[in-house]
């Protein structure tokens, strides 16, 4: 353990370099500790010192960093996990993206904060990792295999079980490249965003695994740190906007949702469940109650969130599936499905097969609607019928793109490039943001923060998120998701709150409280003394350097905008009528003022890196200081 | 007043003197008669790496003693026993007589027939005494030449690295820990101590030990000398019987002896690696030195001397050696020819499961994994319950055959806690040693 | 005397438990080192925690050769640190596998119950483990019986 | 003295609707959802049939509010008539006998 890093660091970042096989280790500094934290943050930093330009997502040179954080092995709840930041296949620009399970925490006692991926084997090789014992070795016995089925076969490789391993893998998709593609372990964590498993398949790298490691993490008040995990547990538990994400997880979303417009219904067509649907199944006690169930939490995790559960009934009655989350059951009524079990045994198949479960939502919602009116016929797609709802056609069409046949080839780039390579009316149908990625299972033309959030985002997804607390900010309580000016302040302001959460080896459900109180835990960890400002501050940092790595791959404002058919107006249902189009650009205005970036260029203001103490930035976004100050 | 008398202060020796008083409170007379100070065995490798004081070797004190209200003639050795008449004749011709008599002496190191072997500079590890005079010997650098590769070698292999001498073994089958473990076993805990530095060479027929400048020259029947500043024999033991001959005891390789540890003789008991008793697996009667059943034999054969009839169900073999952070381990029927066999290895972690199966029943095991490895310890215990258990394991047999590592799971999912809770040895409570004293006066 | 009673269908496998007692045991949040562990059931779907049972006629203890078990306040068998030789008689003399052997402190170790105030009873977000009055038990071979049987078939003809 | 007090002429009812898990703060199990008809009072608005109504469940009361009880907090989104408000309503906005508030837990998903 590298003696000068503060508590709850294991205080090492694992280096492997495919192209040469070689593996080595590099100590993290306090400095570092204390500016990135960890998680998102420290992969933001790596990034956009190793990853130039020129190094595009499936250049040998792109970096794959899987970082936890200084919270991650310990008894605050939900400390498992691990964020994949990278340069990302979808948006071929930066990516943070968190699953949990126990990858994180087995990592640390390992005695890694990290691991960062370079160059691109010359075989197929899985990443064994066991305390100092680190190596590649062969997965050619691996290729071929699911997310699940490559965990158990190494679980019976290497005769581990339950938690004392943990396999993360990319599935056949990330096998193929799948520009989708996830990253997937411990039985239905995924990091799915901006295509990081379609990196690790080019990198041909099968899977990382990780033994329940030996060694022992230190914290610098143990006492401190019990009670701070006890004060966000109850927090949790206790106060109402959580309670219910405490006792179901994300499984009220979907009523909720529905209520509110935001649902997304038939690949936008209609926000209003269709008559004859038991809308009782779906509550969030429906949903948990109709399948024999049982908790699967993550490391150290008393949420009810995380289930395992079995299929009471239909053709694959008896099977064990992940539970899905909010996400997994809007995309069963993207594709127009309404049935519980139906949609959960697909979740899965998606699970397994390691793509983006709202990506492949979407597409499978575009192709259904596509196919309905004639745009994509049943010969281009060689012979498969996708009708509405039909779970077990959309997961031959899974099939077909995480093998890449035929018109699976095709959908294996995603919704963005699949419609524009169609064209026509096909591709108004099509919901995507013109950067290249797709937004998470909601209507967004009802929820206009996060359309907003999601067209801006830097990662391949959106950023702030839903607003947690914000109150702690200055903010109202409450605003109108239909206000332009309420909705780009609160996205702007809220910037940052998850890129720091994203940075403490914490899921992001479990850090739901106040900023102060996840510094109280985070100071009683390392022996620091933040503040919740510094915390913003540091989140804020993360978010500016994934916009500067963005905007020197490329990827420019004009770019920021929802496809046709994402920024429509509904035509049914609670929101109907609400159009965002009028209010964009305001909105933008508005956005832009508020985070401190260049509305022109995209760029973060000189003073805005001055802010955040990343001055270094600024002759290379900016030139010389003098020409940004004569800019602003 | 009962008058029992102990040969041996060893561990049978001394768990019997604690459990009588256990029962007895005080009730009887008790005479203990011990060539050496009581002290463990086991222990003396830790002396030996310098981890424990001298003191900490010794299991009764004096004051311990006095607390048991024994009465000891330590130093002294039984030389005679005559069950007629009652008595047993000490080595200075006291003579002791008794209501009833343990003989628990014990085993004594066996040296190789070799000519030097028998040299004062060649040392055994057996006794308090030895241990010192190889302790004496050993410093930074110098070449210590181990004879033989038995449990009893492997318990000092660490001691000797740790004081930074250079190791040699030889023995002279062909594989290391050969009553214990497999060849293929056997090859993972040579490769382990070869990547360790330790030289080995099994299979090597010693054929003397000569002086050499104030060193030693070990020849053999094939291959180089080793020259080494140390020697140390380890080639086996054989229990102190001869003093018993004669006398009309049943004797086979040891004491035969009935499920209460009484021998044929009336009133005479014995325990320990002297008693040929119960095996619990394979249930026929065999000699048995190890640790675990002189304890076992101790509190079982002093409790039926206290008066309560306990019958025993039967010592377990079982032995346990960690070299250099390498447990290894073996119970029961782990060498029984005629068990199915369900074994895994896994080279890159040093790790080996087999299990030894008769119909659905495990009995016998073997285990060798790195200390540190979370399952090491666990499946160890595990294993020793499902042997010792005799449970049997239905469809948990289909599944262990297939997952040797993944012990915990079968041994819980088939209620092999349920079933031990109740199968003890005494079947009452333990009392720690220190807490049986005799009340004087009451 | 109280004990560890564990009801493994409230157990969701989080594992919090075993850090809680890690750092009891050692000062650091080292699993390793914990001496309640949590094994999996029913292809990874269902977990319990499993730990010594306090028994009354203590294998370990009866198996220490230089008395370094004994029997603590609260009715646990302990390990006396500056006893203990780390011969490891008590780890294969356990049939429970719930003794173990700390090969950086060349000692044994086992749960001492906390001295009366288990970490892993307060850590369990779940209620899975409680301290109460009762009698010891085979807590987990009935449900793991039950749980394991989707695991045999599922995954033992593989 | 009841009949001293000027009687408040009822001419209709406002549905009030808890759905799904907001049904556990009005004495529901959180599944499905549970259905008021408040008495409606001549100038009416969102806020006042809401704080009319909430007065009678603390545990409401405290999710629907923010700290000033007058204004919306941050956990429960209102609908009136099935739309969000801010669309045709705010909370000023007059209530007529007859129309819907539904009272929806705050998403936090995503």
């Amino acid at each position: 353990m590298g003696s000068t890093v503060p508590g709850g660091y294991a205080g090492k970042i694992l280096r492997v370099d495919l192209s040469t096989e070689r593996i080595w280790t590099e100590e993290l500094t306090p400095e570092v500790c204390r500016t990135y934290v960890g998680g998102a943050g420290l992969g933001a930093k790596i990034l956009w010192e190793e990853v130039p330009p020129e190094v595009g997502w499936d250049h040998p040179d792109n970096r794959l960093i899987m970082a936890t954080g200084p919270f991650a092995g310990l008894p605050i709840w939900g400390t498992g996990g691990l964020t994949v930041v990278t340069r990302g296949a979808m948006t071929n620009g930066a990516t943070n993206t968190q699953a949990n399970g126990f990858f994180g925490a087995n990592l640390k006692h390992s005695g890694y904060d990290a691991i960062v991926i370079q160059g691109r084997a010359s075989r197929w090789v899985y990443l064994y990792i066991y305390d100092d014992t680190v190596e590649l070795r062969d997965a050619t016995p691996l290729l071929g295999k699911d997310t699940w089925e490559t965990q158990q076969a190494l679980e019976q490789l290497l005769h581990l079980s339950g938690h004392q391993l943990s396999v993360y893998s990319s599935g056949v998709a990330g096998e193929n490249q799948v520009r989708f593609a996830a990253i997937a372990g411990d039985y239905g964590h995924v990091a799915s965003k901006n295509g990081c498993g379609a990196v690790m398949g080019n990198k041909r790298l099968k899977a990382v695994a990780i033994v329940r490691g030996t060694k022992g993490l230190r914290v610098a008040d143990p006492r401190g740190l019990m009670l701070a995990a006890e004060e966000i547990a109850d927090d949790l538990k206790y106060d109402p906007s959580t309670r219910s994400l405490y006792e179901y997880g994300t499984l009220p979303g979907v009523m909720n949702l529905l209520r509110l417009g935001a649902l997304p219904i038939k690949n936008y067509t209609t926000n209003v469940a269709p008559p004859g649907v038991d809308l009782d199944k779906w509550t969030a006690p429906g949903l948990r109650n109709g399948f024999p169930h049982r908790g699967y939490q993550c490391n150290a995790c008393g949420m009810h969130h995380c289930h395992t559960q079995v299929l009471p009934a239909g053709p694959h009655q008896g099977e064990l599936v992940d539970e899905p989350e909010y996400e997994g059951w809007s995309a069963g009524w993207a594709m127009g499905c309404t049935d519980p079990v139906a949609v959960a045994w697909l979740n899965t198949q998606i699970d397994r097969a390691c793509v983006d479960v709202n990506e492949f939502g979407w597409l499978a919602g575009w192709v259904m609607e596509c196919q309905e009116k004639g745009y994509i016929t049943k010969e281009q797609l060689g012979g498969l019928e996708l009708r509405w709802g039909d779970v077990e056609a959309a997961n031959r069409l899974l099939q077909m793109i995480i093998r890449r046949e035929g018109f699976g080839d095709l959908l294996a780039e995603g919704v963005k490039r699949a419609a524009e390579r169609l064209g026509g009316p096909a591709a108004e149908c099509a919901i995507y943001t013109l950067v290249g990625n797709t937004p998470r299972g909601h209507d967004h033309r009802a929820r206009w923060e996060e359309l907003l959030d999601t067209c801006t985002g830097s990662s391949g997804t959106l950023d702030s998120g839903p607003p947690v607390r914000h109150t702690e900010w200055g903010l109202p309580a409450r605003f109108s998701t239909f206000d332009p000016e309420a909705v780009a302040r609160v996205v702007g302001v809220t910037r940052g709150r998850r890129h720091f959460e994203d940075s403490l080896g914490a899921c992001i459900f479990t850090t739901r409280t106040y900023m102060a109180t996840l510094c109280r835990a985070l100071n009683a960890v390392t022996g620091w003394d933040f503040t919740k400002e510094e915390a913003m501050r540091c989140g804020r940092r993360t978010a500016a350097l994934l916009r500067a790595f963005n905007v020197r791959c490329g990827i420019t404002p004009d770019l920021e905008r929802p496809s046709k058919r994402y920024g429509s107006v509904p035509v049914d249902g609670p929101a109907k009528g609400q159009d965002i189009s009028k209010h964009w650009e305001h909105m933008l205005d508005v956005w832009y003022e508020t985070v401190g970036y260049d509305r022109r260029t995209g760029k973060p203001l000189p003073a805005t890196l001055r802010e955040l103490g990343l001055e270094h930035l600024i002759p290379a976004l900016w030139g010389s200081e003098e020409a940004a100050h004569a800019r602003r | 007043m009962v008058r029992h008398v102990i040969v041996g202060g060893g561990t049978a020796g001394m768990n019997a003197i604690t459990t009588i008083r256990q029962y007895d409170k005080g009730a009887s007379e008790i005479v203990l008669v011990a060539s050496e100070r009581p002290y463990a065995r086991m222990v003396l490798p830790y002396y030996l790496k310098g981890d424990i004081s001298e003191a900490h070797v010794y299991t009764a004190t004096p004051a311990r003693l006095r607390a048991l209200d024994v009465q000891t003639y330590i130093g002294r050795r039984a030389v005679g026993l005559d069950p007629q008449a009652g008595t047993v004749t000490l080595d200075d011709g006291t003579q002791l007589a008794y209501d009833d008599l343990l003989i628990a002496t014990g085993s004594s190191p066996v040296r190789p027939p070799v000519p030097g072997a028998d040299a004062a500079d060649v040392y055994s590890f057996w006794t308090l005494e030895q241990a010192q005079a190889v302790l004496h010997r050993l410093r930074p650098g110098c070449h210590v030449a181990m004879v033989g590769a038995g449990f009893i070698a492997f318990t000092i292999l660490n001691a000797i690295l740790a004081r930074q001498a250079r190791l040699t073994v030889v023995e002279i089958a062909p594989q290391v820990l050969p009553r214990m473990i497999d060849a293929q076993g056997a090859k993972l805990v040579e490769e382990w101590l070869r990547q360790r530095g330790v030289h080995l060479r099994t299979g090597a027929n010693l054929t003397a030990i000569e002086p050499a400048d104030g060193r030693k020259r070990l020849r053999f029947q094939e291959g180089e000398d080793v020259v080494a500043d140390v020697v140390i024999l380890a080639t086996g033991i054989r229990p102190n019987l001869e003093w018993l001959e004669g006398t009309g005891l049943a004797i086979n390789r040891g004491v035969l002896v009935d499920e209460h540890l009484r021998s044929n003789v009336p009133n005479v008991y014995a325990a320990g690696d002297i008693a040929e008793g119960r095996d619990l697996v394979r249930g026929e009667a065999a000699v048995h030195a190890i640790e675990p059943t002189a304890m076992e034999h101790g509190r079982v054969v002093g409790a039926n001397m206290a008066g309560q009839p306990v019958a025993y169900r039967g010592s377990l073999l079982m032995n346990i050696v960690e070299v250099l952070d390498l447990e290894i381990a073996s119970f029961g029927a782990w060498d029984d020819p005629q068990a199915e066999v369900s074994q895994a290895l896994v080279p890159e972690r040093f790790a080996y499961r087999k299990l030894l199966w008769r119909g659905d029943r495990l009995v016998g095991a073997m285990l060798i994994g790195p200390s540190r490895e979370v399952w090491t310890s666990n499946d160890l215990g595990m294993l020793k319950g499902l042997v010792q258990s005799g449970i049997r394991l239905g469809a948990w047999k289909s599944y262990l055959h297939h997952h040797p590592f993944d012990v915990k799971r079968a041994f819980i999912a088939a209620g092999t806690t349920a079933r031990l809770l109740p199968q003890t040895v005494l079947g009452s409570p333990s009392v720690p040693a220190a807490a049986v004293a005799v009340r004087r006066g009451v | 005397m109280k004990v560890l009673r564990i009801t493994p269908d409230r157990c969701t496998g989080c594992m919090r438990c075993e850090l809680a007692c890690s750092y009891m045991q050692t000062g650091t949040f080292q699993p390793a080192k914990s001496v309640i562990r949590v094994s999996p059931f029913e292809a990874y779907a269902s977990y319990a925690p499993y730990t010594c049972p306090q028994c009354a006629e203590a294998w370990c203890l009866t198996a220490c050769p230089v008395e370094a078990i004994t029997v603590s306040p609260v009715g646990a068998k302990v390990v006396l640190d500056d006893v203990c030789v780390g011969c490891k008689l008590c780890t294969i003399a356990c049939p429970y596998g719930t003794i173990f052997y700390n090969a950086e402190t060349g000692k044994a170790f086992k749960c001492n119950l906390c001295d009366g105030q288990p970490a892993c009873a307060e850590a369990c977000p779940t209620q899975a483990i409680e301290y109460v009055e009762a009698e010891t038990h085979d807590w987990l071979g009935a449900f793991a019986a039950e749980r394991a049987a989707r695991h045999l078939t599922t995954l033992a003809s593989a | 003295m009841p009949d001293a007090e000027p009687r408040t002429p009822v001419t209709g009812e406002v549905e009030i609707e808890a759905v799904a898990w907001i049904s556990r703060f009005v004495g529901g199990d959180g599944s499905s959802r549970k259905v008021f008809r408040e008495p409606w009072q001549p100038g009416d608005t969102v806020r006042s049939v809401l704080q009319r109504f909430s007065a009678r469940y603390p545990e409401l009361h405290r999710a629907l509010w923010d700290a000033s009880g007058n204004n919306l907090g941050e956990h429960i989104e209102v609908l009136v008539n099935d739309a969000v408000l801010g669309i045709h309503h705010t909370l000023d906005s007059p209530v007529q006998a007859g129309d819907r508030l539904s009272l929806i837990g705050q998403y936090m998903g995503g």
